[in-house]
C-alpha cells in the first residue's frame, strides 16, 4: 500500500510490514500521542474555554459511545478483519433497551440487550470464520440486516425511555466522573488486560500477523476469530446502553455511519488494518484525537459546511504527524 | 531414462515414464519396508501408501515412512518431488487422500496441524511460519502459552525458558523485539527453538538448513544429536547430500511423488542417491574457459550506514565473482546498494567506468542491472499471480508495442525461459505459489533474465534448490558469464562460491576480509577469512 | 389479521387512527370497494417514500394505509427511497415495471424526480405529488411549504426576543430538502431583525444523539444564548438535556423547533418549548383519496392552476403550535409517543 | 482473515492468497456468475414481470452510477488500497456539472466536472503513494473533504440543470440501449483493456500482490499507486456525470454512502480486498448481483424493513455461493 523509503527495508523478511514494526507498538503510539497533545495545545489557543474541567468532561463523555465501539473494532482489526456492523448492532440495542424497559426494569434490559448484540456478534464470527465470508461482506451484510431488525422492532418510530435509574445511568457521576466515560474506561482496561495479559490476546496479535503460523502452533484460529467477533458487538451492546440512557429514546436509527468514526479512531490510534500490530490504547487517543476535533471546531462555531473540510483534513493531518514523528 | 527437456510435458511425461510395478527397489525394501532390527511394533511411525492429489495432479504416489525411536530419517528428492506434501499430511496440514499413518503402534488420523502436535508430530515447515509482529518470546510459545496461577500469561516464565533455548542453540538477539525485524537465518533458527520447546515425539524438519551457514548446521546437527539420544524420532529433509551423511540413519527417497527407495544411509553412497532421485546418472560437467571483458562494474570504497563500510570490488564482463562471507556480514546489503535500493552513504560506484548514482531498482533495472533478491517470499514471488506474469514483470516494456502487451511474445520468452531452466509446472498460467520452493527460485531467476541485463546480482541463487536443479542454475548462471555478462554470486555456501567464482571476495562483518583467485580459493581459506579464526 | 409494511399494524388499528385524523373531510370518499368504470377488481397503489427513517415519514403512510384498509379492493406497494434521489427514481420505474394503477409520490427533491414522475406520466398512470412539488406535468400536488412554516416559527422567537438577542441554530441533515426550507424561512424573518445574532450552526440530523454534543460545545463557547432554534422536535429535546447537564436552567433558554407530533405539542404545554412548526404529515389519506377519485374518474374538487404544470390542492395552514393553542392541539398532531422527561423540571 | 478447512491450505505466508488460487480468477467468476444466474431464476419465479425487457433496461440503467465507480473502485482494491471517498468525490462532480451549466455549455461542464474529479482523485492518490499514509484513511479523509467542498459550493441548496440536452445525456436511448448502461460499458470495457493488456494494468496486479517485489523489479509503484486513484476519482467524475445527467439536479447529498455500495460490488464480483487477484468483469457481474437483488425486492414489494433484512442476508448467500461453487 503505502510507499517506503528503500533504506527502512532491507533486513527482514517481511518487506512493509517490518516497516511498520520499526516504528513499533510503543514508537507508534508516542506518534498517536505527538498528534494528540498538539491538537490540544492547538485547541487551547484557538479558544480559552477549551481547556476548562467541565468542557474537558464533556469531551470525555462525548467521546464514550464511539469510543467504546472503537475499542471492540480493535479487536477485530488486530486479526485483520472488519466489522461494519456495529453501529447497526448498536442501533438494534438501543431499540431492545427501549422496547424492554416498556414492561421489564433494568436488571432485565441491560442484559438482554447486551446478549442480543453478542448473538449478532455470533453470527458475524461463524460467517467470517467457518463460511470462509470476508469480513468486509459478512459484517456489510450484517449491517443492513441488523438496522432491518432494529426498524421492524420499533416500527420505524422511536421508543421513549422513561425510566428514571436509567436516564441517571447514563447522564450522572461517579467519584466526579461521567458514567459514561468511566464505562468506556472500563471497557479499555479489561481489554487492554486480555490482548496483552492472556493467551488469547496474544494469539489474536498472532492470527492478524500470520494466520497460518497461528495455526500451524495450534492456535484454534477458527474459535478465536468467533469470540472476536463476538467481543465487538457485545461491546456494541454496551456502547449502545449508553447511547439510549444518555438520550433516552430508542431510535431504530442509531448508530447510523458510527461503524467510520470508530474504525478510523482504531486506524489514527495507529492499528494496522493488515492486522497483527496495535493497541488498545492507541485506540483510546485516536478517539481522544477524534473527539477533540469535533469538539474545537463547534466551540470556535466553524460553520458545519466547513467543519467537515476540517475534519476530513486533520485526521489526514494526524495520522500523517503519528507516521513522520515515530520514523524519527 | 532419458530427461525430457520440456517443462509442463516433461513433468508429466516423467510420471507416466515410471509405472508403480516396475519401479527399481533394493530387495526387501517393498511396502512395510523395516530397517534392519527394528519391528513393525517399536516404529514410532508407521505410515503406508500415502497419496495426495491437488485437482488431477497426483503429488504423492503410495508412499510408505517409516521411522523408528532416536531414528534420525532422511527424505531426499528433487525440487517438486513431494518432500513437503508428505511432510504436510504427517503435520496435518494436508489430508491424504489414501494411506493410513501408525503412532507408536496405533492408527491415528490428522484432522489439523493441532491434532499433529497433540500426538507430539512436531513440524518445522519447509517456508517460515512465525508471526513477524510478535516477539521471539511469543512466537515460541504460540499455542502453548505458558500460564501463571491466574490463567494469565506468564511472562517472567516464558523469558527465563526463551533465554535457555536462545543459548541452548546460541542465538544471540533481543527476544523481545518483534521476529520480523530478525533476518531469515535468525528466523529459522527461532522455529527450531520453537520446536523444541514443545516436547516432542516425532521432530520433522523441511530443509532447516538451506538458509543457515555453517556454524548453524552445526549447533542444528548436535542438537539433532542430542535429541536422537533422547529416542526423539527425526524426519530430515535437505538438498545437501552431505548432510545427510553426516546425521542421518536411514534415507527414502522420492522421485515424481514415488518412492524410489529406503536405505540405511551406511549401505548407499552419493551417486546411488542422485540416481535414484533423478533416474540417471549425472554426466560430468566442466565449466568451458571463459574470457574477460573489460570492468563493467565497479565499487570504491563504498559504505552505507550500519550494513558496511569501504566496499571495493570490481566485476569484469564475462567474469563471475563471489561474495563469501558468514550471514550478518552485509552481502546482500552490498548488493542492495548497488541496486539502488539501499542508499550508500560514502565511496562511488562505477558502470562502464563511469560514475552512478542509482535513484531505485528502476533506474538499476534500466542500467542493465538485475538482483535475485535471497528472500524469495518477501521480495522476489508475486504470490497469486501467475508464473508467467511473475518472469516478465521485470521488463514488460520489453513485451510491449504501442502501449498494449503482446502477449504471444511474452508466452515465447516464458515458454523458452521454462525449458532453458527447466521448471517443472503445469503450465505457465499456474499461480506460482502453487510451485514447489525450487521451481519458484527458477522462475525468479528467469525474471532476471527479461531485462537483457549485463550485471546480474544472485543473492543465494541456490537456496532450497535441489542437486540437479542445483547444476542446472550453475551451467545457467555460467553460459549468462559465458554471453559476456558480469556476475556476482553471494552465497554461503563455500562449495558453491568456489564451484562458481572466478574470484572470491569474503567479507565479515560489512568490510572485505579477503580477495581470493580461484586457484588459492579452498573452504579452509574462505572460512578462516570469514570469521577471522 | 396481517399487518401493513412499516408500520406493522393492522388495518383494525389503522381504522381507529383513521378518525382522529384531521383532514379526512377533504376529498371526503365513504369506505367500502371502489368501482372503476363497473368493476370492483383489485386496485394496487404504488407509493414512493422519501424514507422511513423519520416517524413523520411513517405517520404519513400510515394516513394513507388507513384510507387504504376503508377499501377492501385497495392495496399498496410501499418503497423506500432512503432519502437517496437516484433511489427513488429507481423505485418509482420499478413500480411502473410492476403495473400499479396510481403513484403516490412524496419526492426526496423536487428538481431530482422529475424524470421519474415524467415517466410516471408517459405511462399514463395518475401521479398524485404530496409535501414536495416536482416542476414537471402531474395529476395533482398537496403540499405545504416549510419556508413559510419556517418564517412563522420564526416569527414567534423575534417576537418572544422582541427583537434582540443571541441564538444557536440546530438544523436538519444537512442538505435535507426540509432542512434547506426552513433555514430560509428562518432567514427571512432575521433579516427584519438585525437585533438577532446568530452565534452559530450546528447539524442535528433531525435526531437527539448529535445536538446533544453539539449543544454541549455550543454552551461552552458561549455564556449568553437566549434561543436554540431548531428544525427538530428530537434535536430541541437534545439541546434541552445539554442545557440540563450544563447546570444551565435558569438561563431560561428558549426552545423553537418543527415536527407537530403530540409529544412536541405537550412539550410546548409543559413550557419546554415555545413554539413548535405544525407540519402535519397527514396528507397521506388526503392523497390515497385523490388517486382513487382519479381513478373513479371524479374530478377533484378544489384543485386549481399554481403556475407549475399540472394542478394544486391548496390544505388550510396549521397554525404553528405555542402555549395558546397547544392544548387543543394535543392529539391532532401526530405520533402516540410521550415526550422525554424535562431534565430541567 | 477466512478461516479455512486445514486441507485446503498448504503453510506458506501467501496460505489464504494461494487458497483463493486454487479457485481461479476464471473459476472464481463462475463461481459470481453461478450466484447471479441463480438470482435470477429465482427473481424470474417471484415475479413474471421480471424479465420484461422495459425491467430489465430498467435493472441495468438502475445499475449504472454504482456500476461505474464500482469499476474505478476495482483498480484501487486490486493494488490492496480502498477508496471510501468515491461518493463525496461523484457529489463534487455533480454539484459542478449544475453550477457550471448554469451559467455555460455541456462542452465546459462536463471536462471541467471530470477534471475536478481527478484532481480529488490526485490528491488521494499523492497521500496514499508519497505521503504514505493508508489508504483507508487517506480516503475517509476526502470523504469527509469533498463532501464539505460540495456544500460550500452549493450553499447546501440543491442547484437545478434546465438544460434539456444534458437532461437527454442521462436519460435517453442510443441503439435502444439507455445511454447510462452504455457509459457503464464502456468504461467496463476500456478498463477490462487496460487492466488485462497494458503493462500498467499488469503492473496494477503485481504491486497488490506483493508490493515490495514489484518495486525490486522496477515497477514505479508510487507513480502508478497515484495514478490508479486518479483513476478511481476520474471514473467517480464519470459516474457522476450520469447521475446529474439522470436527475437534472446537483445536490451536495449526492452519493452519500455509494462507497459501500460500490465496494461491496467489488468484492461480490470476488476481487480480493487482499490485492492482486480481481477483474471488472467480475465487478461488472457483483454489480448487477447487487442491482437484481433491489429490483426484485421493489417488484415483488416486500416490506421495505424487511428488504434490509433480505439485502443483508442476500449478499453474505451469493458470496458464499460464489466461495462453495468455485472450490469445487
Ligand atoms: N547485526 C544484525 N542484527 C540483526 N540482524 C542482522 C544483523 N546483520 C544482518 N542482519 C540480518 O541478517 C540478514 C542477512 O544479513 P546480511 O544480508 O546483512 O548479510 P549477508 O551476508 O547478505 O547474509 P545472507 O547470507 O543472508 O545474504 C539481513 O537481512 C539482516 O536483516
Ligand atoms: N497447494 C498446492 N496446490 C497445487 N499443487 C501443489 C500445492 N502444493 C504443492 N503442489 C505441487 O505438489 C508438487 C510437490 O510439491 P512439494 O512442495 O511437496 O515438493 P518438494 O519436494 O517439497 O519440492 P522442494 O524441494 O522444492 O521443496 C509440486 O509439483 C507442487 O507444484
Ligand atoms: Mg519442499
Ligand atoms: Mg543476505
Amino acid at each position: 500500500m503505502s510507499e517506503t523509503t528503500p533504506s527502512s527495508r532491507p533486513r527482514d523478511g517481511a518487506g512493509t510490514r517490518s516497516r511498520q514494526q520499526i516504528f513499533s507498538a510503543l514508537i507508534g503510539r508516542t506518534g498517536v500521542l505527538a498528534a494528540l497533545i498538539l491538537l490540544i495545545i492547538v485547541s487551547s489557543f484557538l479558544n480559552d474555554r477549551f481547556l476548562s474541567v467541565p468542557n474537558l468532561m464533556n469531551v470525555l463523555r462525548q467521546v464514550s459511545i464511539v469510543g467504546i465501539l472503537a475499542v471492540g473494532m480493535t479487536f477485530v482489526i488486530l486479526t485483520k478483519g472488519i466489522d461494519l456492523s456495529v453501529g447497526s448492532i448498536l442501533g438494534v440495542s438501543v431499540v431492545l433497551f427501549a422496547g424492554i424497559l416498556e414492561t421489564q426494569s433494568m436488571a432485565v434490559a441491560i442484559p438482554l440487550g447486551i446478549l442480543a448484540a453478542m448473538a449478532l456478534g455470533l453470527v458475524n464470527g461463524l460467517g467470517v470464520a467457518f463460511a470462509g465470508i470476508p469480513p468486509f461482506i459478512m459484517t456489510l451484510g450484517m449491517l443492513s440486516f441488523a438496522r432491518g431488525l432494529a426498524f421492524i422492532y420499533t416500527g420505524g418510530t422511536p421508543i421513549p425511555i422513561l425510566d428514571e435509574a436509567f436516564f441517571n445511568l447514563g447522564n450522572g457521576y461517579t467519584f466526579g466522573v461521567p458514567n459514561p466515560t468511566l464505562i468506556l474506561l472500563g471497557t479499555l482496561l479489561v481489554s487492554g488486560f486480555v490482548l496483552t495479559q492472556t493467551p488469547f490476546g496474544r494469539s489474536v496479535y498472532a492470527i492478524g500477523s500470520n494466520e497460518d503460523a497461528a495455526r500451524l502452533s495450534g492456535v484454534p484460529v477458527g474459535l478465536y476469530t468467533t469470540i472476536v467477533y463476538v467481543i465487538s458487538g457485545g461491546v456494541a451492546g454496551i456502547s449502545g446502553l449508553v447511547y439510549a440512557s444518555q438520550l433516552s429514546v430508542g431510535t431504530p436509527i442509531a448508530g447510523q455511519a458510527y461503524e467510520l468514526d470508530a474504525i478510523a479512531a482504531v486506524v489514527v490510534g495507529g492499528t494496522s488494518l493488515f492486522g497483527g500490530k496495535g493497541s488498545v490504547t492507541g485506540t483510546l487517543i485516536g478517539t481522544l484525537i477524534i473527539g477533540v476535533l469535533a469538539n474545537i471546531l463547534n466551540l470556535t462555531g466553524v460553520d458545519p459546511f466547513v467543519q467537515q473540510l476540517f475534519k476530513g483534513a486533520l485526521i489526514v493531518v494526524a495520522v500523517f504527524i503519528m507516521a513522520r514523528s515515530s520514523r524519527a | 531414462m532419458p530427461r525430457n527437456g520440456s517443462a509442463g510435458a516433461g513433468a508429466t511425461s516423467r510420471r507416466r515414464s515410471i509405472p508403480a510395478s516396475n519401479r527399481v527397489r533394493p530387495p526387501g525394501f517393498g511396502r512395510g519396508a523395516t530397517m534392519r532390527g527394528a519391528t513393525m511394533t517399536d516404529l514410532l511411525l508407521d505410515a503406508r501408501g500415502l497419496t495426495k492429489r491437488f485437482g488431477d495432479n497426483v503429488v504423492l504416489r503410495d508412499v510408505d515412512l517409516s521411522v523408528a525411536p532416536g531414528e534420525v530419517h532422511a527424505i531426499v528428492g528433487e525440487n517438486g518431488a513431494g518432500k513437503s506434501t508428505l511432510i504436510k499430511i504427517l503435520g496435518g496440514v494436508h489430508r491424504a487422500d489414501g494411506g493410513s499413518m501408525r503412532l507408536e503402534g496405533r492408527e491415528i488420523s490428522l484432522s489439523s496441524p493441532q491434532a499433529a502436535l497433540d500426538h507430539g508430530i512436531v513440524v518445522i515447515h519447509q517456508e517460515l511460519s512465525l508471526a513477524p509482529h510478535l516477539t521471539t518470546v511469543e512466537n515460541i510459545f504460540l499455542g502453548h502459552f505458558l500460564r501463571n496461577a491466574f490463567g494469565m500469561l506468564d511472562h517472567r516464565r516464558m523469558r527465563a525458558r526463551t533465554d535457555e533455548l536462545l543459548k541452548r542453540l546460541s542465538i544471540d538477539i533481543d527476544p523481545t523485539i518483534p521476529v520480523g525485524r530478525l533476518s531469515i537465518a535468525q528466523q529459522q533458527m527461532i522455529e527450531i527453538a520453537k520446536a523444541i520447546s514443545v516436547r516432542a515425539k516425532l521432530l520433522i524438519l523441511d530443509e532447516p538448513t538451506a538458509v543457515l551457514d555453517a556454524n548453524r548446521v552445526d549447533t542444528l546437527f548436535e542438537l539433532i544429536g542430542r535429541l536422537k539420544s533422547e529416542g526423539i524420532g527425526v524426519v530430515f529433509i535437505s538438498h545437501h547430500l552431505e548432510e545427510i551423511f553426516r546425521i542421518a540413519d536411514r534415507v527414502t527417497v522420492l522421485r515424481d511423488g514415488s518412492r524410489t527407495g529406503t536405505e540405511p544411509v551406511r549401505d548407499v553412497d552419493h551417486d546411488w542417491l542422485v540416481s535414484r532421485m533423478i533416474g540417471r546418472e549425472f554426466e560430468s560437467y566442466t565449466s568451458k574457459q571463459r574470457q574477460r571483458g573489460e570492468v563493467v562494474l565497479e565499487l570504491e570504497g563504498l559504505s552505507s550506514e550500519g550494513a558496511f563500510e569501504a566496499i571495493s570490488l570490481q566485476v569484469r564482463a564475462g567474469e563471475i565473482v563471489g561474495l563469501a562471507g558468514l550471514i550478518g556480514a552485509g552481502r546482500t546489503e552490498v548488493a542492495q546498494a548497488i541496486f539502488g535500493v539501499r542508499k550508500h552513504s560514502g565511496g562511488t560506484m562505477r558502470l562502464n567506468g563511469a560514475a552512478v548514482r542509482l535513484s531505485g531498482p528502476r533506474a538499476a533495472t534500466r542500467r542493465g542491472i538485475a538482483y535475485v533478491s535471497e528472500d524469495r517470499k518477501a521480495f522476489g514471488l508475486l504470490p497469486n499471480r501467475p508464473v508467467r506474469e511473475n518472469m516478465t514483470i521485470s521488463n514488460l516494456a520489453r513485451f510491449t508495442s504501442f502501449g498494449v502487451l503482446r502477449l504471444s511474445r511474452e508466452r515465447a520468452f516464458v515458454r523458452e525461459q521454462i525449458e532453458e531452466l527447466d521448471i517443472r509446472l503445469s503450465g505457465m498460467q499456474a499461480t506460482i505459489s502453487t510451485l514447489s520452493g525450487g521451481n519458484q527460485q527458477k522462475a525468479l531467476l528467469g525474471r532476471a533474465l527479461a531485462g537483457r541485463p549485463k550485471v546480474l546480482i544472485f543473492d543465494e541463487p541456490t537456496r532450497g534448490v535441489d542437486i540437479g536443479a542445483k547444476r542446472e542454475i550453475y551451467r545457467f548462471i555460467e553460459d549468462l558469464a559465458e554471453e559476456g555478462a558480469a556476475i556476482l554470486v553471494i552465497s554461503s555456501e563455500m562449495e558453491e562460491v568456489i564451484r562458481l567464482s572466478d574470484r572470491i571476495i569474503v567479507m565479515r562483518s560489512g568490510r572485505v576480509a579477503a580477495e581470493l583467485q580461484r586457484a588459492e580459493a579452498s573452504e579452509e581459506t574462505i572460512m578462516r577469512a570469514a570469521t577471522m579464526a | 389479521q396481517e399487518t401493513m409494511p412499516i408500520s406493522g399494524k393492522t388495518c383494525a388499528e389503522l381504522l381507529e387512527q383513521y378518525e382522529g385524523l384531521p383532514f379526512t373531510d377533504v376529498l371526503p370518499l365513504e369506505a367500502g370497494p371502489i368501482e372503476v368504470d363497473g368493476s370492483t377488481d383489485e386496485i394496487v397503489i404504488g407509493f414512493s417514500q422519501t424514507g422511513f427513517n423519520h416517524p413523520w415519514r411513517i405517520a404519513m403512510l400510515e394516513a394513507a394505509q388507513a384510507e387504504a384498509c376503508r377499501h377492501e379492493n385497495v392495496s399498496m406497494i410501499v418503497l423506500d427511497g432512503n432519502v437517496d434521489v437516484a433511489k427513488q427514481n429507481n423505485d418509482v420505474r420499478d413500480l411502473i415495471a410492476r403495473g400499479v394503477d396510481a403513484v403516490l409520490l412524496s419526492p426526496v427533491e423536487s428538481a431530482a424526480l422529475m424524470p421519474a414522475a415524467r415517466a410516471v406520466m408517459n405511462e399514463g398512470i395518475p401521479l398524485i405529488v404530496m409535501d414536495r412539488d416536482v416542476p414537471t406535468e402531474k395529476t395533482l400536488f398537496i403540499g405545504q411549504s416549510n419556508v413559510t412554516m419556517g418564517e412563522r416559527v420564526a416569527e414567534v422567537m423575534a417576537e418572544d426576543l422582541g427583537g434582540e438577542g443571541n441564538i444557536v441554530v440546530i438544523t436538519g441533515l444537512q442538505g435535507s430538502s426540509p432542512a434547506v426550507d426552513r433555514d430560509q424561512g428562518m432567514k427571512n424573518v432575521l433579516a427584519d431583525h438585525p437585533g438577532i445574532e446568530v452565534l452559530a450552526v450546528g447539524d442535528g440530523e433531525w435526531i437527539r444523539e448529535p445536538a446533544v454534543p453539539i449543544m454541549e460545545d455550543f454552551l461552552t463557547a458561549f455564556p449568553d444564548i437566549d434561543a436554540v432554534f431548531s428544525h427538530a422536535e428530537e434535536s430541541s429535546w437534545g439541546a434541552q438535556l445539554a442545557i440540563a447537564r450544563a447546570g444551565r436552567c435558569e438561563d431560561g433558554i428558549l426552545h423553537y423547533t418543527f415536527d407537530g407530533s403530540n409529544a412536541g405539542f405537550t412539550s410546548v404545554r409543559d413550557g419546554t418549548f415555545r413554539a413548535d412548526g405544525n407540519y402535519t404529515p397527514f396528507i397521506g389519506d388526503i392523497g390515497m383519496r385523490a388517486a382513487l377519485y382519479t381513478l373513479m374518474g371524479m374530478e377533484i374538487p378544489g384543485a386549481e392552476e399554481y403556475g407549475q404544470p399540472g394542478v394544486q390542492l391548496a390544505l388550510p395552514d396549521s397554525p404553528t403550535v405555542t402555549e395558546a393553542n397547544a392544548e387543543e392541539w394535543i392529539g391532532r398532531g401526530w405520533g402516540d409517543f410521550a415526550p422525554p422527561l424535562d431534565p430541567c423540571q
